[in-house]
């Protein structure tokens, strides 16, 4: 079973803060596949975003990262503290 | 007070990190800064960064977080501060949760041996901590929500830096 | 906390100098900067200067003083710092007599609507504390006396803001 | 009468803080013409450093400035605070 984390604006886009998948996606294309089932459009949209970016067990990822052995996966729209 | 800077680290830097919704007392985090820096130390430098309300008295932020990869991500920027300046001591506080005007967000607190140090690794870390740093915040006023991200003048002086 | 720095004052900014042989209270002076700099504070930046002595435990700093002309020099350096940036409220205090390893030499702390301008007008006035305020130094330890001067690399930092 | 100050360094090389004169001289060249009937060779070399400053009522002064109702003249050596 994965976690799948919504933050901040991303969040109120999804609707929920978390969602649980099964079986941990192979990849981030793949997350995104199974994510077209279960999110609105709107949704996928705004997880699609440039400035969106994936953390797997909470260290960023690039590109289609592998998500083998994954327990955690986030969505982060851009950051700012201070 | 030796003002040379850039030298190398004589002790290894503590650090200290808390991201927390409790509110903080300036005066004994400074103190706790000064105390554990010791007998090197030649000055602090300090921020303290509060809830701005001066075009919007009603206004409200609130900061949310990921627990964990929020604390890394702050000591990774305090790290990369220890590696570049002496510090003997470095605290960073960085409030979440729902904060009114005047509110206190974030405490930064640098000890070194040498002024310039204390100064850079302070400004640094408060640079990074609006561009790096994984918070998220929402500000909410009689005009409506938004939530905010880091300005062009943020980046910009984030980017001095490199 | 609003970023943009540089900005024109909103309102005319508030400059305490004092110049004394007593010890001061950081916590004090840095609760007083953040109340006098009202709603519109965003932040307040501070250095604390210590006499260090990592090198040498049993030196002794002996600071002197032009009465008169030593605060009227302070006062020129933090007006300065008001006219460059958005300052709300800055504090300069200095101490003067002997004083040893480990004691308060110095506080500068400055509050402002935006971050960056009370990093540089707190930084800005250290470093002409160290090149124009009329002081002087005699370090005393074991192995002698001598009166310093500002250092190469203070002139450097200093004319860094011209 | 006018008084004349030595701080620091300066004040240890002429032996004393403080001397004064019964009359302001007109210029800083007629002070230092004063100030050679009541010091040392060495004091007065002293004093005579590129890098000594001397202040008028508290405000420096360049070159062979006038004195004109002057009550306090100061030598002042390198400066540094912080």
């Amino acid at each position: 079973m994965v976690r799948v984390l919504f933050f901040a604006s991303l969040r109120e886009d999804v609707g929920v803060a978390q969602l649980e998948l099964t079986q941990a996606p192979a990849t981030v294309d793949a997350l995104f596949a199974e994510l077209e089932s279960q999110l609105s459009e709107s949704a996928l949209l705004a997880l699609r975003s440039d400035n969106v970016r994936i953390a797997v067990d909470q260290v960023l990822v690039e590109g289609n990262a592998s998500l083998e052995g994954a327990s955690e996966l986030a969505f982060l729209p851009p950051v700012t503290g201070g | 007070m030796d003002t040379s800077g850039q030298s190398k680290p004589s002790q290894p830097a503590a650090i200290e990190v808390r991201v927390e919704q409790a509110d903080f007392n300036v005066a004994a985090e400074l103190a706790a800064v000064r105390e554990r820096a010791g007998a090197q130390v030649g000055g602090y430098a300090s921020f303290v960064g509060l809830v701005r309300g001066s075009d919007n008295p009603d206004l409200t932020l609130t900061l949310e977080h990921y627990p964990g990869m929020t604390e890394r991500s702050i000591e990774a920027i305090a790290a990369q501060a220890c590696t570049r300046w002496q510090v003997l001591d470095l605290v960073v506080i960085h409030r979440v949760g729902r904060l009114s005007v005047g509110e206190q967000i974030v405490f930064v607190g640098v000890a070194s041996g040498h002024r310039p140090d204390a100064f850079a690794a302070c400004e640094f870390v408060m640079d990074y901590l609006k561009t790096d740093a994984v918070f998220w915040k929402l500000e909410e006023d009689a005009s409506g929500r938004r939530w905010i991200d880091s300005t062009d003048s943020d980046q910009r002086r984030q980017q001095r830096w490199r």
